[in-house]
């Protein structure tokens, strides 16, 4: 207990009409004031404004007040900006407890006078609680100045980049042989339609010649220990069989494999095109070092091949088929998280003949096919050798849709524009847009889409019901038919059509739960990484020091992506150029007075924070392993283990708070 | 019971999963019961059985545990200690003759807000039905310094 | 029916483990119209044993009273046995018997030192102030004194080392103890034995003493004032010798003869208990013969236990110098039966010379340190019964358990609810022939007293209640409760009349 | 002049006064530092004797025993008139003890279960015109600080000897413990156990054992052997009794002073130590508690936050 006397503020928000329009915050403040200790109670319209938190900088000179209780919205927002007013004020920061009587109460109540006793009953809680609080002090942890930056698409890569320029030793790991991502394989960029490759490979060879950057592909982060500053990863690089030092990229050894005819479906055209055992990603490939697919290779399956490769390679000997896999451990402060999307799978909208009929093709692989560097040299000819008279491109597969995501991919819009206009270009077929709504929010996209309703493109709004070759007359004979309700004609029309576009959408890779777990952060609902605050904190995560870039905190186009990972950047930068971070002291610390040894709490830590000091036979806790979940606190028989701000009698008094006119 | 009984529920949630839905119910605005009220705590781990069982010595007609889901604590395990308790709880509580829906434990992750809502709606429901739990010998036993 | 006008109350009456009262109701003549014996508590650890473990049964009962907990975890711990039909083996055994015998050696120790003794070592008629353990010791010696508390550490130390405790012991598991004795453990039981027996010896011999050398007592001891023709109930091992930890249960007849000889399990068809609505004691009777009420006779189904009945129903002990004693004891008083209530205490000293010699004899045996004390029960448990001989009394632990084990139901027969009859009708027969409402003096007092205290009866165990001795104060009140007059017997013995 | 001192047992079995007797030798000792002016078991001083003295003229009384009858509580009500302190002895006392699982039932329950088909004991009933009378039976069992401030406790059942004897020596101490102390060590019973070396870094249990499902070890940490031994959770003092007697700890000193509610903490502790994250493979360990209440609330069941279940019953006690 506090050796002086308890003398507590009170401080109930409006927040405008937020809180006031359902709870009646005068009766609150008015309860409040009658409370035991309770010197002042006042009600505020916005206690997080600067006059708000001056208030009760005033009040705890003018009425040394030593406690204060401010009830207005989450803790998650302002409990920080209360804090610090404290601190200013002159007052231990920590003798301040948060009600929240937005969020989870007037929020999520309509009937006043039940919502107003909610209110009251919160506070009285926090009065009989923060009666107890102690002075605490913040930790402070060294931050190691590397960071691990995790995906190498144009998220990861600007990421790394910036913070390499800025001389941060960064690691970047990418799964796939070759960095670049899905902007790699994509042709020109809305709404500029400038080249991707032009303005991508610069930067991927920038990334493979920089001097702060390690780059390991092939490679998967397999674990993470530790905490803000200090994180230790695991990382697991693949064997490519190809030795990334010895290779010199003549690629000799490509044409030299026994396989004269490429056989192998490559996955970076989609599977529209062939490659060989070993390959290269592509020609732009960093690094430009091929990796020998095992599972296709005949010398892994059977040992019987000449190996003409190796010989191919010959003095530099960087060919290795028994090369096996490496693990390295590396100790990073901040970790970028950049590991992108995937794109939805069309096979889950059979109606839409995905599969079934070869000539409806998914975005992504038309992308490929009008690349000059793609499967058919730039040649937009469908899988039957024909080029298409019409085109019919369907939005929203995937997307806007209660049967599979309900979100807006936000890019497919503007990306069949895009299409709508190549495909265009390079067939002057007729072509048929099919949407639900344009969306061109982005610079430059509205004047795009004006563009494009100029070049004749027809825009016909519907959700595609279906579309199949069960064909009424002539005049279908051969194609494929898009049957839509024209919701502006308001009939339902058949367009027969030679190819057929699915503008899929983006949603979250398959293994991001685990990455998640990995990283020990949180997913929203629909399953992206989920940012601290969806405003205040967009590249932050609930784990200090681990930032978003990317679309893997939901769907965004590339220059938004750039954005984000440049803020990532700049976060991770703001944490090794301070140096240190200050921890939360909600830590667990063992009263040696009580405790008997029995070593109960030690099994209870994940981070191994507790041990036993063998000399004086008492469990200890490492304050700066520590994480304050509280765990050894409950499981500690005698009740030897406390918790700062998280007291066993501070919670009772907040449980008797609650309940004392039950 | 006069007008109709209001259950009074103790709701011991999460830092980071239960809480946060909680606060998501509020920014989305979904509407529920007032009859809980909520105790914030870091982990589920840190809820100690003296904090329930206090809960309903003091006059909670019910008590909510809200914790991240299996695997997803965000201190990696500290909701299996959680679920271990609840389960040795479960079968004290009938012994005390407390019933078992009085204590309800729940998985609700940051981006659950409906959860919070059908959660805490149903348990309103259920423990109108069982009716308020009877002040505990605690409380009574008080009454003899009194006199004394 | 006699229109009772005055009572008088003794409430609470002392030197016994427990809460007893007497109410005696006068008729207009002031002669004795009634007198009740009540005990006024219950705790009922039948009720809440349910649901328990039967394991902890030995654990949980022994609190029924902390006097003789080891005669109650004993008898759990034998039920427990009986419960999952499982053996104990016989190092086990014989720990088991051994540190009973050491308990029963400090048991009947403390009662004839410091709660029976008194009447006689002291006197009946001796000053109040020195009728307690302080008089005894003035009367037998300071040394002596000292000797009867180094003596009762010294077992209560022993028995420390093999049941973890002497208050509430730990070490009765279902098919053996919870651990083998050390060569150490065993050194020590030798060393307190020998004493004990040396110590039982001298004891004897000072009730010979001071209580045999003096015709006083002896009459008073026969008195018709203190004599009931009941039955009498106790264990006996194969030769129908005294035994307090295992054997069958007989009952002899008011004229002595073997009326039933019974398996402890087989309990339940022999002894039926009553009730009545101004007592939490309940009254046991032979079920055969009935509840007659407080009558004597061989048409009563009233009986007793406890030392005097121990010896009526056997025909001697199993021990050389108990065995003397036992032939001795029967030769003064004219017999068997014995019917004179205060003759317990010279059972009761014979029996602790038995206890005595039996404790030297398994401390001296060999296999006491054996490792292999426990059989590991491979039965489901159902139902189990477990009688040991507590130094007041025969003491039955009867339970049914689920599979699990978890007790279904309890039921415990006590010492002195065996007795309760007996005292009931010793206590009434005393207040006749001693009280009237001119003559209630301190005479009555302590006389009425010791037709009770004879039996050391432990109303706490009685109750499964809550022992607690109380002064003695005798009442004198018309029927609407205004005192007349009322006697106070004070620390300095005097008597007070108001 | 010598302190008065009183003993007193409330709703005891007597094992606390043995207790007090097994200080042997040392009990004249004791004897010699004050004067007992009350100790029915052993001396004929009575309840009047008591009622007779000034408020507060008696130094200390020592009483043992829970209050389950109105004549208990008057006599609890008497000596913390007649005392300047009041220590609570043992652990009826203290928290209620083994008596105290008469809370899971009531008075009535008590009494059809003893008394099915026979005459029920009356609190007033008539014989021949007289009527007899009987103390009121609450319907719970109470700690003696539930009924009396009580200044002091000392814990155990019984005290150990020398808990017994070191709470004598700090009384007698000037200044005394700060008032509301439990005069015995302030640690876990795990401080003096003679196995605590052998306990496991990392106990994790996937069954639980009753004596009759296996022998213990004895030499080995009994809790880890899959007996829930309450040691951890159980304030010192007793010198590890029933471990050096090969058995678990149950509990009977309590807890240590950093703790509200025993059995909720012992229990909260042991579920921790339970292995296995799925719902079905907790069950199955937790099988093996076949009785929470009677293993964690052993003694304490009138002292814990829910007192049991009596106290809830709609016709307990006003």
């Amino acid at each position: 207990m506090p050796d002086r006397e308890v003398r507590i503020g009170v401080y109930t928000c409006h927040c405008g009409t937020n809180i006031a329009a359902t709870v009646d915050v005068r009766a609150v403040a008015e309860f409040a004031a009658a409370l035991p200790h309770v010197v002042l109670s006042r009600e505020y319209k916005y206690m997080c404004s600067e006059p708000g938190q001056d208030l009760i900088r005033q009040d705890i000179r003018d009425h040394n007040l030593n406690r204060i209780v401010v009830a207005s919205c989450s803790p998650h927002l302002h409990e920080h900006t209360f804090r610090t007013a404290l601190k200013v004020g002159g007052l231990n920061p920590y003798y301040f407890h948060m009600v929240n009587i937005r969020e989870q109460v007037s929020w999520v109540h309509t009937e006043r006078a039940q919502a107003t006793k909610k209110a009251k009953d919160l506070v009285r809680a926090a009065v009989r609680r923060v009666g107890l609080h102690e002075p605490l002090e913040r930790g402070r942890v060294a931050i190691h100045p590397d960071v691990l930056v995790v995906g190498g698409g144009i998220a990861g890569i600007h990421a790394a980049l910036t913070l390499a320029n800025a001389g941060k030793h960064v690691f970047l790991v990418e799964k796939e042989p070759t960095i670049g991502g899905h902007m790699a394989r994509f042709d020109k960029t809305f709404p500029t339609l400038d080249c991707a490759a032009c303005i991508l490979t610069p930067k991927m060879s920038a990334v493979r010649a920089h001097p702060n950057i390690t780059l390991w592909t092939y490679a998967e982060v397999t674990k993470v220990d530790g905490y803000v500053g200090n994180y230790k990863a695991t990382v697991l690089r693949h064997p490519r069989y190809v030795d990334e030092d010895l290779c010199s990229g003549c690629l000799q050894c490509l044409e030299a494999c026994v396989y004269k005819q490429a056989k192998v479906p490559d996955d970076f055209n989609l599977g529209l095109s062939k490659r060989r055992p070993i390959y290269i990603p592509f020609p732009q490939a960093v690094p430009q070092v091929p990796v020998v697919d095992p599972e296709t290779c005949i010398q892994f399956k059977s040992g019987k091949c000449k190996t003409t490769c190796i010989e191919a390679c010959g003095e530099r000997h960087a060919i290795n088929l028994q090369a096996e896999s490496k693990v390295e451990q590396i100790e990073v402060g901040t970790v970028i998280l950049a590991t992108g999307f995937q794109t939805f799978d069309a096979a889950r909208t059979p109606y839409y003949g995905y599969g079934r009929y070869p000539n409806v093709y998914t975005a992504l692989e038309v992308e490929r096919l009008v690349n000059a560097s793609g499967p058919t040299g730039g040649e937009v000819v469908m899988r039957d050798g024909r080029k298409p008279q019409t085109v019919g491109i369907v939005h929203c597969v995937g997307s806007r849709d209660e049967n599979t995501h309900r979100w807006c991919s936000r890019v497919c819009c503007m990306y069949s524009l895009k299409l709508a206009h190549l495909i265009k270009e390079h067939t002057g077929a007729e072509i048929f847009n099919f949407y639900i709504d344009i969306r061109t929010p982005g610079k430059g996209f509205e004047e795009f889409y004006q563009k494009l309703l100029n070049e004749h493109v027809h825009f016909i709004r519907g959700r595609v019901a279906e579309v199949t070759d069960w064909v009424f007359d002539a005049s279908e004979e051969g194609k494929l038919v898009i049957r839509v309700e024209d919701t502006l004609a308001g009939f339902v029309r058949r367009i027969p059509v030679d190819m057929v576009v699915l503008a899929t959408g983006l949603e979250p890779r398959a293994d991001a739960a685990e990455v998640r777990r990995l990283f020990n952060i949180s997913c929203g609902g629909e399953g992206f990484f989920l940012e601290r605050h969806p405003k205040l904190a967009p590249v932050n995560t609930f784990t200090d020091g681990i930032f978003l870039a990317g679309c893997c905190q939901g769907p965004k186009d590339i220059p938004d992506t750039v954005a984000q990972a440049g803020a990532a950047a700049a976060e991770a930068m703001a944490l090794i150029d301070a140096g240190y971070v200050e921890t939360e002291p909600n830590t667990a610390h063992v009263d040696e007075a009580v405790c008997c040894g029995c070593k109960t709490c030690n099994s209870m830590c994940p981070y191994h924070a507790i041990s036993l000091v063998e000399e004086i036979r008492k469990s200890r806790v490492n304050e700066a392993l520590c994480k304050g979940c509280g765990t050894c606190v409950a499981a500690c028989p005698s009740g030897a283990i406390r918790q700062n701000l998280f007291e066993d009698e501070e919670i009772f008094e907040e449980i008797e708070g609650i309940l004392s006119n039950a | 019971m006069p007008e109709e009984f209001e259950p009074k529920i103790v709701a011991f949630f999460c830092n980071w999963c239960t809480y946060l839905a909680a606060d998501l119910a509020g920014t989305s605005r979904i509407r529920y019961a007032p009859n809980a009220e909520v105790v914030r705590v870091m982990c589920s781990g840190r809820i100690d059985v003296q904090f329930i069982l206090k809960a309903f010595a003091k006059g909670a007609d019910g008590v909510l545990i809200g914790g991240c889901h299996p695997g997803d604590c965000h201190y990696q395990e500290g909701n299996y200690k959680a679920l271990r308790r609840y389960r040795l709880v479960q079968r004290l509580l009938p012994q005390m003759g407390i019933e078992e829906e009085r204590l309800r434990l729940e998985w609700i992750s940051a981006a659950e807000g409906d959860r919070v809502r059908v959660v805490i709606n149903e348990m309103v429901e259920t423990l109108k039905r069982l009716g308020p739990l009877r002040k505990a010998e605690g409380e009574r036993a008080a009454d003899l310094v009194e006199v004394a | 029916m006699p229109t009772t006008t005055r009572r008088i109350t003794i409430d609470p009456v002392t030197r016994l483990e427990g809460h007893g009262k007497i109410e005696i109701l006068l008729n207009e003549d002031g002669a004795v119209d009634r007198a009740y014996f009540q005990v006024p508590e219950l705790r009922g650890f039948e009720k809440f044993a349910q649901g328990r473990p039967a394991t902890s049964m030995p654990q949980i009962t022994s609190r029924i009273c902390g006097v003789c907990p080891t005669a109650h975890h004993m008898a759990s711990t034998k039920a427990l046995d009986d419960l999952y039909r499982v053996a104990p083996p016989p190092a086990a055994r014989k720990i088991r018997e051994m540190v009973y015998s050491a308990f029963l050696v400090e048991d009947h120790t403390l009662h004839f030192y410091f709660l029976g003794g008194p009447d006689f070592v002291v006197g009946p008629k001796a000053p109040k102030a020195e009728r307690n353990i302080l008089g005894v010791i003035a009367k037998v010696g300071v040394e002596t004194g000292r000797k009867v508390i180094e003596i009762r550490r010294k077992l209560r130390d022993a028995i420390s080392l093999a049941a973890g405790k002497a208050v509430h012991p730990v070490f009765g598991v279902p098919g053996g103890v919870s651990k083998p004795l050390t060569q150490e453990d065993a050194a020590q039981f030798r060393q307190a034995a020998a004493e004990a027996l040396e110590f039982a010896k001298f004891t004897l011999g000072v009730f010979e003493k001071l209580v045999l050398g003096n015709r006083e007592y002896v009459d008073l001891i026969r008195s018709d004032l203190f004599t009931h023709r009941t039955y009498y109930m106790g264990m006996v091992d194969e030769q129908n010798r005294v035994n307090f930890y295992d054997g069958a249960l007989r009952v002899a007849a008011p004229d002595g003869h073997e009326w039933a000889r019974f398996d402890p399990r087989e309990y339940a068809t022999y002894v039926a208990e009553h009730a009545e609505p101004w007592s939490y004691m309940k009254f046991c009777h032979l079920k055969a013969v009935g509840w007659r009420g407080f009558q004597e006779g061989a048409e009563s189904g009233v009986y007793c236990v406890a030392p005097l009945a121990r010896l009526n129903a056997a025909d001697g002990m199993a021990t050389p110098a108990a065995q003397e004693a036992y032939l001795q004891f029967f030769g003064a008083l004219g017999g068997k039966p014995v019917h004179h209530t205060l003759a317990n205490h010279w059972a009761r000293v014979i029996e602790l010379l038995y206890a005595a010699e039996r404790l030297k004899e398994l401390a001296d045996d060999p296999e006491i340190t054996d490792p292999n004390v426990r059989v590991l029960p491979e039965e489901a448990p159902r139902e189990g019964i477990g009688v040991v001989e507590a130094p007041r009394g025969t003491l039955i632990h009867h339970y049914q358990s689920d599979a699990r084990g978890l007790i279904t139901k309890a039921n415990l027969i006590v010492a002195t609810q065996n007795n309760a009859a007996r005292i009931s009708m010793g206590v009434e027969k005393a207040a006749r022939g001693l009280v009237s409402a001119a003559h209630a003096d301190e005479g009555l007092l302590n006389m009425v007293e010791m037709a009770f205290r004879a039996y050391d009866p432990c109303l706490g165990c009685a109750t499964h209640s809550l022992p607690g001795s109380m002064p003695l104060l005798v009442v004198v009140r018309d029927r609407d409760g205004t005192v007349l007059s009322s006697l106070r017997r004070d620390g300095d013995g005097g008597i007070h009349r108001s | 002049m010598k302190p008065k001192v009183a003993f007193y047992w409330c709703a005891s079995c007597g094992g606390c006064e043995e207790a007090v007797l097994d200080l042997a030798e040392a009990v004249l000792d004791v004897a010699a530092a004050v004067d007992i002016v009350f100790w029915p078991v052993a001396l004929d001083f009575k309840e009047a004797d008591v009622a007779g003295m000034d408020d507060g003229a008696i130094a200390i009384s020592f009483v043992n025993g829970a209050v389950r009858t109105s004549h208990q509580l008057e006599m609890a009500r008497l000596l913390r008139r007649k005392s300047k302190l009041v220590v609570a002895f043992g652990a009826c006392a203290q928290l209620g003890g083994i008596p105290g699982l008469a809370n899971l039932t009531t008075a009535s329950g008590v009494l059809d279960e003893v008394y099915r088909d026979m005459a029920v004991p009356l609190r007033e009933s008539r014989e021949d015109g007289a009527t007899l009378t009987l103390p009121e039976l609450f319907d719970a069992v109470f700690a003696l600080d539930r009924a009396i401030p009580v200044d002091y406790y000392v814990p155990g059942c019984p005290p150990s000897t020398k808990v017994v004897a070191d709470a004598f020596q700090a009384l007698l101490r000037d200044p005394p413990p700060e008032p509301g102390t439990v005069l015995a060590p302030n640690q876990a019973m795990c401080d003096e156990c003679p196995r605590r070396d052998r306990r496991p870094e990392d106990v994790k249990l996937a069954r639980f054992y009753g004596v009759e499902e296996r022998a213990i070890d004895p030499a080995d940490c009994i809790l880890a052997q899959g007996f829930p031994c309450l040691g951890p959770a159980t304030r010192a003092g007793c010198g590890a009794r029933c471990i050096k007697g090969n058995m678990p700890c149950t509990g009977c000193f309590g807890p240590t002073s950093a703790v509200r509610d025993y059995g909720a903490k012992a229990l909260c502790s042991i579920a921790s130590i339970v292995s296995g994250n799925e719902v079905e493979e907790i069950d199955g360990t937790l099988d093996g508690i076949a009785d929470p209440v009677g293993t964690f609330y052993r003694y304490s069941l009138p002292a814990s936050f829910l007192g049991g279940q009596a106290g809830n019953l709609p016709h307990g006690r006003q």
